[in-house]
């Protein structure tokens, strides 16, 4: 201890990773007893095996966006058909070097993300304040023990995790420049490790939240809470919170509860801050997704915007000032250009800000910006200048200029008919627009091309009015991790197949047709009783929709863990705990060591546990990251058309017997167990072809037959509804008679013996040899 | 109705698709041994026309089979004399992108592959990756949009102008088969 | 130290870093007694201050290579014109975040270097080995002192550098996702953050290597040793080491030496491993630059081809195999998909290697790789299949099918005349290709789209068959740091003006005409008298020039950093020296504290030390993270026209009086000082301009008269002489008529009087207020 | 001799210069209030030939400075009745991009820009800056390469040729004038 307050000296941030050392001798020595496995903290190459291993089934598929590569001055070099770059590379390597650049901005954010959070944290509750989720929670942090080796007790004791992480992405970053790594599966091997940081990042980040704030500690009942373009109440005065780190938007309520006046004042977040407002606070509101950000902030409601990290749009502060909403700044991630008042006092500053002299700061301090905000929101509420029906007026008038050139539809990501709802609109009809805004990305690309400069994102808005002042809806605050008792509970049966499968909505809200199919396909497995599960913008999505009842899915639904139910973790950063719960069900239910020893968990989920994820929207480099993570951990994931600009699926080849072969661990023989799951990475073009396969995807070599029947007759019934015919290739799944849903038995049998298939044994499957004979 | 990539900023690189016109298709199709056309996602194509109808036909002036994306093969499925397979694109690729692929007969992978109706963007990509990593095979587009990574596609066009294009396929095919 | 002990006993490779803890606390408190200054490792926006101070004057300047972004699933997004991305961004703040992800890259290499070698040498020396770089050297680490506030005494005292390090890389990286810095400003000092980043990975890692290994400390006098393409004995077993890490490479010699076969075993290098295999041991040789690779390779001389990190061709792997060179991979930067057999027994790999079973392999163990590569040389040496006459038949027969399509110039980066020299060969004539061999980057573009196959670059090898065998120069062996005594000698003289300038010439191969022109440039200057420094692949090419008396730079100048003398300070990561030597100025000379005050020392480097880079061939990201860190430290940097494919300049205005003030320290008062330094980062055209603009680059606002006047009689002549009259400007830099050189000084006060000038003050310069009254 | 960038790779994006044919210029030319020519520095460009004279003789045609790159301004400082600037490129372009800059005659900044002879990959760079930063000046190059950066540019030639159209656009521009 002496050794840590000669540190506290120090005042540099850096130093703050001081302090460590002697806690962790403590920890590995005298407080967990089980044994180290081979690859705790492990380097790039400790598990480039079972990388390899991986790859060598699921060979990594590339879609070039761009042909050329402009990384280095030798270039723009074209690497079509063959072509190579200055440096000799190749398409499939710069494509796999590309990938990896984008799983390290992902990662790096989440492990950004998580050091703000924990220094923020240590400073207000200290480094020995403990790391605690409840009391069904002995399993804190089965990523953390998984992958670093130690049990984190205490905030200070994650500070060395993100040093590895910080060390790791480093490393990997530097293989990305010219002249590094030279083998596309080698850059794979790179981004699965990446991936795997980035997910270790992930807990870090939010069992720190968890521990040290008033957050829902894995609780299935987690509150209801209000989310929606209509939930924010005007008449009062109105901080938005948009990003991703609730420090400063806690800090907020802080001061409001302190002060007395919480209730009086909005609080109201965008993108995944807003989640952890209300896991911080049931009284802060949800107003959605990143695609709803830009139409918000114009809709001038908000009177201080205060903005931390990820996902903030690169205009935002811009399109706030033009309504006379005041911008704080708070992180290193986005300082924007704007004065540094970290150090002003805060009369100073308010009365810059409120004035108009300086509408828009940076302030490096959390409980600063919370108090800031609120006086500035007090003071300048009254004469806000909210947009009016004359502004309206405007906005219409600007469509009549609209001459159909149809150069927005041409420069829209998602290639919406804009064209022709803007004609139409000029035309006097709002219909096809006010279609529009259920679908629109929010991103203006199209106003941007418009050579008649129509505030288009504005027309959607006015002609969507309607819709929008009567978004309200609930949706249950994010519970954070699965609880050890509720892995107990249903470990098995997913284990063995007859819970169909898991299912988790992640992401974010780049989706082809907007939000409605998220909550078609979560209502579907919901109700054939898979477990699911939602995080980040997927999760705020799935809330976007009611049904006749007016009920949202998860007012219809319970939030367990458990079949049938619909579980929201969070915001981004609690995907980690659907890692965790894959993990925590080896550990928990199948007493599978975590300490160090990736390769054999990573092997057991990918043979037994019957989860998947859809990335339905996925669009940041963070969900790359994560999706990566999931597949090195053995989890396929699922996205959508948008995906396939990630340039890379990871896919496994059905026809290929010699790729589907496993161990049997009670034998050592080599034995076919079918391709399951299929793929690792996926890219699904509709949302029917998401379903299926995900359905096909839940599969797993271990599954009872009991298991696999439920699960099979899930597949083939999904697959005659949405594609109108059995499959074609559900025999590969069957591995014996037994395995066939009773109601279409004689029906497939015939099938089967059309085919030729022969039955196969199932086996206790493991992809490694050293599984063989497991010791336990 | 130019042949710039119909998103404006999917330029992948030097190499872009050959304008093709109707008139040039049957010619070229002669040419073909084992052509298979290939139906995306792009739902609203599909509204308001017979499209379902032309491309049955087309297909089997061509004797290839069908790959219909999923999320439309229940327009397909009950049309009669033609092998319709329900297949997600991507997973389709991968396998044409092996030269060793034993195709749907077993009897070896194809030579062309016909493309229509997918969702633009999708569908680019997945033409980029046969254009990369496929040079057994030739590439088309037939749908709406010019599509810079296939080999040969149609300029962009509105959707009226494209459906009456692809009747005057079905018509030329026709009788350059007779 | 109980504490360390008790560490000692993790295995994992991140548990290295601890035990530092109590160390640090007896550096800060007892061993130096140096005040810390105001930001001891500095985050992201401690010293953002200061940049935004650098970026009023020298504004960003972008060339947009591509006019998309691509860098998440919104896009491709067209920026053309105005037009904003999906997520808002617009190209200028786009070209910010290229540059800052291309700096990232660079400084992620130097770090993972860095951290590979510490390694390396703390596992061989122990964590309390001293480091120490020679006698008159007290001031061992400017940079280290400087940035992180600490004075290393120890490896192990390194090794909290490279945590900071990786955590601003990773805090860097993460601000480069989409949705987090919004402003094309604050990307520039994010990436000035990165480089300075960066040029503190290279002064951790030359000094741990020139401390732990036996290089040369300092040493002005250092070796002459062979370099070029023929200075390779043939006839003995050759092994080549490529990249930019000495561990394997030095363990080949170590390995050699136990067996008293040094000197019948040559040990050759290309690239910056090469620099430091010289500096090792003199016996090594430098077969030369990147841009010799490909040729070299191709050759088949090497029995065994060593690879470690960094400028390594993607398929030279590839190449080696198919000339019969074997290849040992050895860090985890470049696994290429080979086998890893870190673990085998030496003699098995051997023989797998050897017999061509595994021809190429992953081996993760320097001491292994020197045992493995030495073994592997001897054994297949005898049967060595270097290239043939018929081979070169065959080439030179290839030829004949060229069709004059020009395809391989239009894919040229240099845009060489490639086809005409193919042409020509094929009508018998080759000397245009040897021609070509002078300029060629060996890239292979050319060859990649030759629709005819022919063996381009393999045509070149043949035609400058002659060329390459008398290809034997001397270079002076990188002799690391400058002494604190050189720099007692001319830092008066410098910080005066009386030495015209320190021109230091740097980076990579990307050459718009062949090496001779840096050749001229550095002889230009070093005849002047002023002090030439060089480093990396640019103190290669400086040596691969021979005048009339047969002499290369070297030979002609002494090693000194002195006027007129040419100092090779080492590989990429020695360019630390060159940065440092700055800073042991201000310190040593001037007496300015260093410890965590990176501001005045920077703006002491400004407005007073006349030093320019000049990175005539800049390619890799690490050029880009090195220019732009000795930017922030004040230090222009000239590139090549390649290096506008950097797409980004620091560029003042003339024109622009406002920007030109400067506090005089000693009144107080805001002074015009004149456009000194004009550019911080500046792209030239051609070497005339790239001299002249050193020459004006070098003036400073400090400069005496006496010393102003040397500088504008060099700046005036060499306008004259290069671009033929007097230039327009020179009055800009006149503060009294004692500035004017004599000799002109009629002719010149005739002009002043034409062009209205007035005398000014010469100030005792600084932009920092806290500077005015200065206490020392 | 097609409007491809030189360098093949040199693809910047949607927006690529319309191709500026000789007979086209002189009519051009008479819009432009205050144009300037930019000599580069690709010294082959100057092998063999009266370059030099031409260039000279078209800056006074359109009654523009010369600024000339340094590495050739020596090749220009003998001519006569006309005003040679001798300046780096970049720093031109970064005065240019500025609306404001006063020019070299202090009455402003110019409104078109004519590129001749420059390294290719250096000049497409710095017409990328004028491109996406001086809205308000045009720009042309009548360079042998089509620079799909500039606003009109020359199409791709062979260095006798692209003399020989240089020699006629001097020409047609004195008979235009007269
Ligand atoms: S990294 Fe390689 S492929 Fe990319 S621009 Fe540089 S040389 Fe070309
Ligand atoms: S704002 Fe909506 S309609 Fe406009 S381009 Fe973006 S997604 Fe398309
Ligand atoms: S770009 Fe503008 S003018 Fe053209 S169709 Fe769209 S809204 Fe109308
Ligand atoms: S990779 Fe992206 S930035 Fe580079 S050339 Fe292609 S589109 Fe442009
Ligand atoms: S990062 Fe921004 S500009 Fe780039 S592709 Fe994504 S949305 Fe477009
Ligand atoms: S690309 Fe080949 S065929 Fe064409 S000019 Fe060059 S060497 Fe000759
Ligand atoms: S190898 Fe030489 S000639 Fe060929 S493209 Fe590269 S630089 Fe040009
Ligand atoms: S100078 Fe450049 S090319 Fe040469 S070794 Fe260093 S980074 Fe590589």
């Amino acid at each position: 201890m002496a050794t840590k307050l000669s540190i506290n000296e120090l005042k540099s941030s850096f130093a703050n990773i001081k302090g460590l050392e002697l806690l962790i001798g403590k920890i590995i020595e005298e407080e967990w007893d089980e044994i180290v496995g081979p690859t705790p903290y492990p380097s790039i190459i400790d598990l480039r095996a079972w990388d390899h291993r991986l790859l060598n089934r699921y060979e990594p598929f590339y879609s070039p966006l761009c042909d050329m590569c402009c990384l280095c001055t030798f270039g723009k070099c074209d690497l079509t058909k063959g072509k190579k770059g200055s440096c000799g590379i190749d398409i499939k390597s710069q494509q796999g070097k590309i990938v990896l650049i984008a799983c390290l901005m992902g990662a790096a954010c989440h492990a950004t993300h998580a050091r703000h959070l924990l220094d923020y944290l240590i400073k207000r509750k200290g480094r020995d304040y403990p790391i605690h989720l409840g009391e069904e929670i002995d399993l804190e942090a089965p990523l953390t023990r998984l992958v670093a080796g130690i049990k984190p007790k205490k905030l200070g004791d994650l500070e060395e995790v993100l040093d590895y992480i910080e060390k790791q992405i480093t490393h990997l970053l530097s293989a990305t420049a010219t002249g590094q790594e030279a083998n596309y599966i080698d850059f794979e091997s790179k981004a699965l490790h990446a991936g795997m940081i980035d997910n270790l990042a992930l807990e870090v980040a939010d069992i720190a939240q968890i521990s040290a704030l008033r957050f829902p500690k894995g609780d299935p009942e987690a509150p209801l809470v209000d989310l929606g373009m209509g939930v924010v109440d005007k008449s009062k005065p109105v901080i938005l919170c948009i990003g991703h780190n609730v420090a400063p938007g806690s800090e907020i309520i802080n001061y409001l509860e302190k002060e007395g006046i919480y209730g009086s004042v909005e609080v109201a977040g965008i993108c995944c801050t807003a989640h952890d407002l209300t896991r911080y606070s049931t009284g802060a509101k949800i107003v959605g997704p990143l695609s709803r950000q830009l139409i918000f902030v114009r809709s001038g409601v908000a009177d201080v915007m205060v903005l931390d990290e990820e996902c903030i749009r690169t205009d935002i502060i811009e399109e706030a000032k033009k309504v006379g909403t005041r911008v704080i700044v708070t992180t290193d991630q986005l300082c924007a250009n704007l004065p540094d008042m970290t150090k002003s006092p805060v009369d100073l500053i308010v009365k810059e800000i409120a004035s108009g002299n300086t509408p828009a700061v940076f302030i490096n301090n959390p409980a600063k910006v919370g108090e800031v905000a609120v006086k500035v929101a007090l003071e300048i509420a009254p004469s806000r200048r909210a947009s009016t029906i004359s502004e309206e007026k405007e906005i219409l008038n600007a469509v009549l200029r609209c001459r159909a050139c149809g150069r927005c539809r041409r420069n829209c990501p998602a290639d919406l008919p804009i064209d022709d709802a803007v004609s139409a609109a000029r035309d006097k009809n709002l219909d096809l627009l006010a279609q529009i805004y259920d679908r629109c990305l929010n991103c203006a690309r199209c106003e941007s091309d418009c050579p008649e400069h129509i505030p288009i994102v504005s027309a959607i808005r006015v002609a969507a009015m309607e819709k929008i002042r009567n978004e309200k809806y609930k949706v249950r605050s994010g519970r954070g991790p699965i609880k050890d008792t509720e892995i107990r509970n249903v470990g098995r049966s997913i284990v063995m197949g007859e819970i169909p499968g898991v299912i988790a909505f992640v992401g974010c809200a780049n989706y082809p047709n907007g939000n409605k199919e998220l909550v078609e396909m979560a209502d579907e497995f919901a109700k054939r009783r898979y477990i699911v599960l939602a995080s980040g913008c997927s999760a705020m999505d799935i809330a976007r929709y009611k049904d006749e009842d007016g009920q949202t899915l998860y007012e219809k639904y319970a939030g367990d863990f458990d079949a049938g139910c619909i579980v929201n973790t969070g915001s981004c950063v609690s995907n980690a705990h659907i890692m965790g719960a894959a993990v925590k069900i080896a550990n928990i239910f199948a007493k599978r060591k975590l300490r160090g020893n990736f390769e054999e968990i990573a092997d057991y989920i990918l043979n037994r546990i019957g989860a998947v994820a859809i990335a339905w929207g996925a669009q940041h480099q963070k969900a790359a990251a994560i999706a990566t993570g999931a597949n090195r951990l053995g989890i396929p994931v699922i996205l959508g058309p948008q995906g396939a600009k990630f340039r890379r699926a990871f896919l496994g080849r059905q026809d290929k017997k010699e790729k589907w072969m496993v161990y049997n661990a009670r034998t050592g023989e080599k034995v076919y167990a079918g391709p399951a799951p299929e793929h690792l990475l996926y890219v699904a073009e509709t949302k029917e072809e998401a379903m299926v396969t995900a359905a096909r995807l839940v599969m797993r070599p271990n599954d009872t037959s009991k298991g696999r029947m439920i699960k099979l007759s899930h597949y083939i019934d999904l697959h005659q509804k949405l594609y109108g015919m059995i499959p074609d290739d559900f025999h590969l799944f069957v591995r014996n008679e037994s395995d066939l849903p009773i109601t279409m038995k004689d029906q497939l049998l015939k099938i089967l013996k059309e085919r030729k298939w022969e039955p196969v044994e199932i086996p206790d499957p493991t992809l490694l040899e050293r599984q063989i004979v497991r010791m336990e | 109705m130019s042949a710039t990539p119909w998103q404006i900023a999917d330029i992948p690189g030097p190499k872009q698709a050959h304008v093709l016109r109707v008139e040039m298709f049957p010619k070229i199709a002669k040419t073909l041994k084992r052509p298979l056309m290939v139906v995306g996602s792009r739902k609203e194509a599909f509204e308001g026309n017979d499209l379902e109808k032309y491309i049955v036909e087309l297909a089997k002036l061509m004797n290839s089979p069908l790959v219909v994306s999923p999320g439309l093969c229940k327009n397909f499925i009950n049309f009669k004399d033609i092998k319709v397979i329900c297949m997600g694109i991507e997973d389709l690729i991968n396998r044409l992108k092996d030269k060793d692929w034993k195709g749907f007969d077993d009897e070896g992978n194809y030579d062309a592959v016909i493309f229509i109706a997918g969702i633009y963007y999708f569908q680019s990509l997945m033409l980029s990756t046969l254009k990369h990593f496929a040079p057994h095979l030739k590439t088309f587009s037939i749908d709406r949009f010019y599509h810079p990574n296939a080999e040969f596609s149609f300029e962009n066009m509105s959707e009226k102008r494209w459906i009456q294009e692809i009747k005057s396929l079905v018509g030329m095919m026709k009788s350059s088969l007779h």
